[in-house]
């Protein structure tokens, strides 16, 4: 079942600061855009560039994000001889042990990538908003004869002390690479994507597991050893939109990216569909007094109220005279008449996040 | 649950009644209800009583059918024993008979009647769109001790033009059967019968035998209901909403009822929800311009005008400054900016051109064909 | 892997040709190989090739086909964009010609070609039985720089018969097609067009829209073959085994050609597996008296008998003292104690009782029909 | 989504006694009888008896089991509001931890069981072979107004003391429970199939959980002091066959049990097909020098030879001369000629087991 590339999505993280949304949710298994799960994009990135085998590293709460992905049907990565298989950690012959950092996550699971024998293993995160063809990057990589590849942005120098941050060549090749460096040399950012040829990979990944003082984590660890070693590793540039919405502001902020007629991510585009859970819900029902605009709402909504520049999941009620702003509400919400939301994301047990601009996000039940 | 029963849904529907709409395609694959089609409605229905075993007996332009419906999974049906199954009758030997009831549909396919192992039936004619609870209907055949139940509809003398034709019920107070007529009573209410039956599987095997061997050919007028005396055939009432589908006017109609949210919410929660093939679409966006009241959105629109009174499917899109009133937009239509609809229905990605106007009445609403541009 | 390919699968195949075998069925949907139809091979080629988008050309007696493919699943065809299609004309209005290349065929169903996005096209029939390697087609079609390659097989003098009617290919040395004919040269070896044609998609739609344009009613022979001298036709020859089911001695024959592992083991495995549709089957059950030779058996059998140079399908039932010879058993046969079967092809459920005789000839094998007691 | 009943299956175990079977495998994803894996007759069961809602619990080298398992597809336990999900140990907000025995393993998945709401909980293992419709003990239990049954099985009193033994009263109400007793006071052992109402399993679980000198074991701890309680625990009799699989003597006794005319387990009920993966092969070509008696043979196989009281998986190969008796081949499995098997279990490694009537298996490779 030889296999020219597989991918693997890291989907363990806590995702502590998203706050109310993780509490029994792994990270990319939390709602997205109106229907979606952070996950879908990843998994339809795979599914459009050509990736037929997918593992999905999981083992913080993955009750709901297993039984989501299921066989993999929703991305079409449910055929024979490849598709979706979901990766918790497991007890072997000598027992078992929790994964301890993304790179152990991989080195744990380096039993299954030998399944399919392939040439390349592309490093993935579950928790990043963005549509991007992978397999322009592996030509890329092929081309460099790269021994691994790291997708970079280019992000505003003022936000790049938060991000693995890349100083190349003028070949592309990486010179050196600072997770969170408190003076960054440049802007250009690691989008958690990684590229590796297995035999390189694995031979790192083990002297890794060697190394008592590593926090088996790609971009703390792996990657600036790599790089330290001056092996042969490239950054690709990534132009377009890409958001790690891992926190409330960023989450938020990817939602109202969805909106007006030329948005920052682009949801209909026919070429590179969104593939997610098709929830069966009847078309939506605008009331007599109904006012919706710059709104992104789904099917089984019943909407009397008024909504502007906001995001409403299936189902979603909104009382007459109700007003809701810059909001998010998740599926099922029950808006009572009259009620005023704004700035705010709302989930099915009513527990509503206020966003204030500029200032944290402070939460109440 | 019934899932000792095998359900039968005759989607032999007179083809010509909604006109351009069934040009292309079978009355069964006509699309409804902003993302459904009709056979979504009668297949949910069974579905959600807990029928495991459904055969769709087809006819012509069966492709968009198949296409829709394809192995039965949105609706639970794609599994290893059982399912769903088409039954098509091969057309280079048969001579097809346009009476949706004629005996000769169900001799030419008795295997599948033959061979099922559940001990009763349920078969359902297509055009009745309706959200029914069949286990009460089970349930009502258990304790009347019936051999056939009926459902029937109580309607109102003014309803009777808009359901005509159909087969009236006089039944008697413990609610058997007693007489069945093809023309309605002149005055008062009526009991509409709406092509639904329940009865044990043997039974209706004897029925088509019977019909055959005495050469009568209308499984419902000479079969099921031919012996009312000798048969146990109880009427069960269904008191909910209903719409037939047998004119374009109760097809525009029964959209404009949707806009009532009580029907809407019976239409599709009732006794279960209604199942229909899933797409990939996207959460329907609305402009800073838009404006929509009282009316039905499905996804993968873009709205950025003004909309009233309507039906929107998937997919269309509404430009800047445009006016939609009291009309349906079927599928992926597109209508540029500043153009006006109203009182009108148009099929599949018809285009309305920037400033144009389509408009009908109340009466008799203008209907676009598939992709016409105007 | 040619995933820029549009496959279409035609299967108006004639159906007078395997006699008692299709009175029922279409010939795609004949059982083929121990466990397989017709159309597995076909398609599954076309999979192997990672052709992801195809559409079946279908016409009469359509139901056992939908009800073996689906949604096309075993052969990893049910996704989401693109998968299997069922393309049926509406036969309420279209005069239906039993010419398999008949232009209106395509024209009928000009929409499912014109909205693929797919830029190649490889166009098949539906009765020629091998394990071909498409991508190789794909590649020779670059290479030559074709406009369109037809898949050809040398065949030798007396193989003429068997294969007859079919169109012959006078090739020149760089494998451009020059001349068709339709009567075989009188000595010597001979081409056989094989049906499988690729070329670009906007190349078939144009020869379409040539045809209808100038009255000209064949595909093949009026639109793909039509004019040798202006648009570059290649052969690509099949060097491997291929059976041509035209006739029910062939049918025979290739299925004793099985018996060879050689060919046994290409037709299987080739370029690839053979799909077919998943049955939950038990493994094959050997009695103490069983005595098997040079035999094909599928699973679900229990054997208690001696079988010789016979394939036998999924759920025969053998007993004990009977004796299989020289014939071909279809699906869920009983062949009670201490009968003979020789030189016989027995259709799906035929039960030869205990101690009766059914006995053909090599030239002449004798065919019993679907359910059928002896 | 409220379910009358839903089972949980058992599949965590290290299954050490099967030894080279599960080096790389869980025990219940074990081949069998020439095609299935060992898990598919409680699968099939549950699909048969009517339950639409699975938890597999597994955390010992689950990869094969549950990519195997997928979405149910194979069971018909594949729809929306149920099918079949893998669930294996997992981090909470407050840590992760292994399973610790079955009854902890289901005590960790209360919040799984609590999604359905289901009225009765149905606990199963999935390493024993057998045929059950588990309604007729949902029938019983709720007839006898049970809070827990158990399902029982009369064994030769000489292989007694292997097994939970129950002493019951002449209603069926169990009187005491006694995991592998010495002396056994009755022949009805327990078939590790258990049915509960939800809220005193609940109850007992809890219980369970905070003793910490319980091993956590259904059958060692918990089902004894729901008896010693004085529970109203009743057991329900199963006639049929029934066999645990876990050792290798019992593996291929159940093997062999499916041969004949009239075989102790069989195969060919089309009231109850066992359900499995269906193995994509060509008949099975038997050659003109072939012999094959008393056998269960799938398709894809080549036999030039000799088979006779054998089982053999899909796509394997015996040459001219060779001659195979009272074994097992597994799937791929290729003979030469001339070589002679006997009494043996032979794995798509070549590793040979051979088994000797009456002896310990010593194995070879």
């Amino acid at each position: 079942m030889k296999k020219e590339w597989i991918a693997l999505v890291m989907a363990g993280g806590q995702g502590t600061r998203l706050g109310f949304l993780t509490q029994t949710l792994a990270k990319p298994a939390v709602s997205f855009g109106g229907k979606y799960r952070i996950i879908d994009f990843t998994l339809s990135n795979c599914s459009h560039s050509g990736i037929d085998t997918v593992g999905v590293l999981t083992q913080y709460q993955p009750l709901v994000l297993n039984s989501y992905i299921g066989n993999g049907w929703h991305w079409d990565l449910h055929h024979s001889g490849g598709g979706v298989t979901v990766l918790p950690p497991y007890v072997k012959m000598q027992g078992g042990e929790w994964y301890r950092g993304t790179a152990n996550a991989v080195y744990q699971n380096l039993e299954f990538v030998d399944i399919y024998n392939p040439d390349y293993v592309l490093i993935l995160s579950g928790d990043h908003v963005y549509k991007m063809d992978y397999s322009l990057m592996l030509d890329f990589h092929k081309m460099k004869k790269a021994s691994a590849t790291v997708a970079v942005i280019q992000v505003p120098w003022a936000e790049a002390d938060s991000f693995g941050i890349m100083e190349c060549d003028p070949e592309g090749k990486i010179r050196e690479f600072e997770e969170k460096p408190l003076k960054p040399k440049s802007n250009l950012a690691s989008m958690g994507v990684y590229l590796f040829n297995r035999t390189f990979l694995e031979e790192y990944l083990e002297r890794d597991n060697q190394d008592s003082s590593s926090q088996h984590d790609f971009g703390k660890n792996v990657i600036p050893a790599m790089v330290r070693a001056r092996e042969s590793i490239y950054a690709y540039p990534f132009h377009g939109y890409w958001k790690d919405v891992g926190t409330i502001e960023n989450y938020w902020q990817a939602n109202m990216d969805l909106l007006g007629p030329e948005p920052l991510l682009n949801l209909n585009d026919p070429e590179w569909p969104i593939y997610s859970e098709n929830p069966n819900q009847p078309p939506l029902y605008l009331g007599p007094s109904a006012k919706v605009t710059n709104s992104l709402i789904n099917e089984g909504c019943v909407i009397y109220g008024e909504v502007d520049h906001s995001v409403l999941f299936p189902a979603v009620t909104v009382g007459a005279g109700a007003v809701i702003k810059n909001s998010i509400l998740m599926p099922q919400v029950q808006v009572e008449p009259g009620t005023r939301i704004e700035n705010a994301i709302v989930d099915e047990n009513g527990i509503i996040y206020v966003r204030k601009e500029g200032e944290r996000i402070k939460g109440y039940a | 649950m019934l899932n000792n029963v095998l359900g039968i849904i005759n989607v032999i529907e007179n083809e010509q009644t909604l006109g351009e709409l069934t040009e292309q395609r079978s009355l069964a694959a006509v699309p409804m209800g902003g993302r459904y089609r009709v056979i979504d409605f009668p297949l949910s229905n069974m579905v959600n009583a807990g029928i495991k075993s459904i055969g769709i007996f087809t006819h012509y332009k069966m492709g968009s059918l198949v296409s829709h419906l394809k192995n039965g999974r949105e609706w639970n049906l794609d599994t290893k024993r059982r399912g769903l199954f088409f039954l098509s009758p091969d057309f280079s030997k048969y001579l097809f008979s346009p009476n949706k009831w004629d005996v000769s549909h169900f001799t030419t396919r008795l295997g599948y009647i033959k061979t099922s192992t559940r001990n009763y039936v349920l078969i359902t004619g297509c055009n009745i769109i309706c959200n029914i609870d069949y286990q009460k209907v089970g349930k009502f055949h258990q304790e009347k001790g019936a051999q056939i139940t009926a459902v029937y509809k109580e309607i109102l003398p003014e309803e009777k033009e808009k359901y005509s034709p159909y087969l009236s019920f006089r039944i008697s107070e413990e609610s058997r059967i007693r007489e069945v007529n093809s023309t309605p009573p002149p005055s008062g209410k009526d009991n509409m019968c709406v092509e639904m039956f329940f009865l044990s599987r043997q039974l209706l095997l004897e029925l088509i035998d019977t019909c055959v061997k005495q050469n009568k050919w209308d499984l419902v007028r000479d079969g099921l209901l031919g012996n009312l005396r000798d048969i146990k055939v109880y009427g069960y009432h269904f008191p909910g909403y209903l719409a037939k589908i047998n004119s374009l006017s109760n097809y525009y109609r029964h959209h404009m009822d949707l806009l009532q949210p009580k029907v809407w919410r019976e239409l599709f929660f009732a006794a279960g929800p209604i199942y229909t093939k899933a797409k990939d679409s996207v959460p329907t966006k609305y402009l800073a311009d838009a404006s929509v009241q009282n009316s039905l959105v499905a996804n993968d629109c873009i709205i950025g005008g003004k909309v009233e009174n309507s039906i929107i499917f998937r997919g269309v899109k509404i430009g800047k400054g445009a006016h939609i009133k009291n009309s349906i937009i079927l599928e992926k239509g597109i209508i540029d900016n500043y153009s006006r609809v109203d009182y009108a229905l148009l099929d599949k990605e018809v285009r309305v051109t920037k400033g144009k106007e389509v408009s009908g009445t109340d009466d008799a609403p203008v209907v676009i064909r598939k992709q016409n541009i105007i």
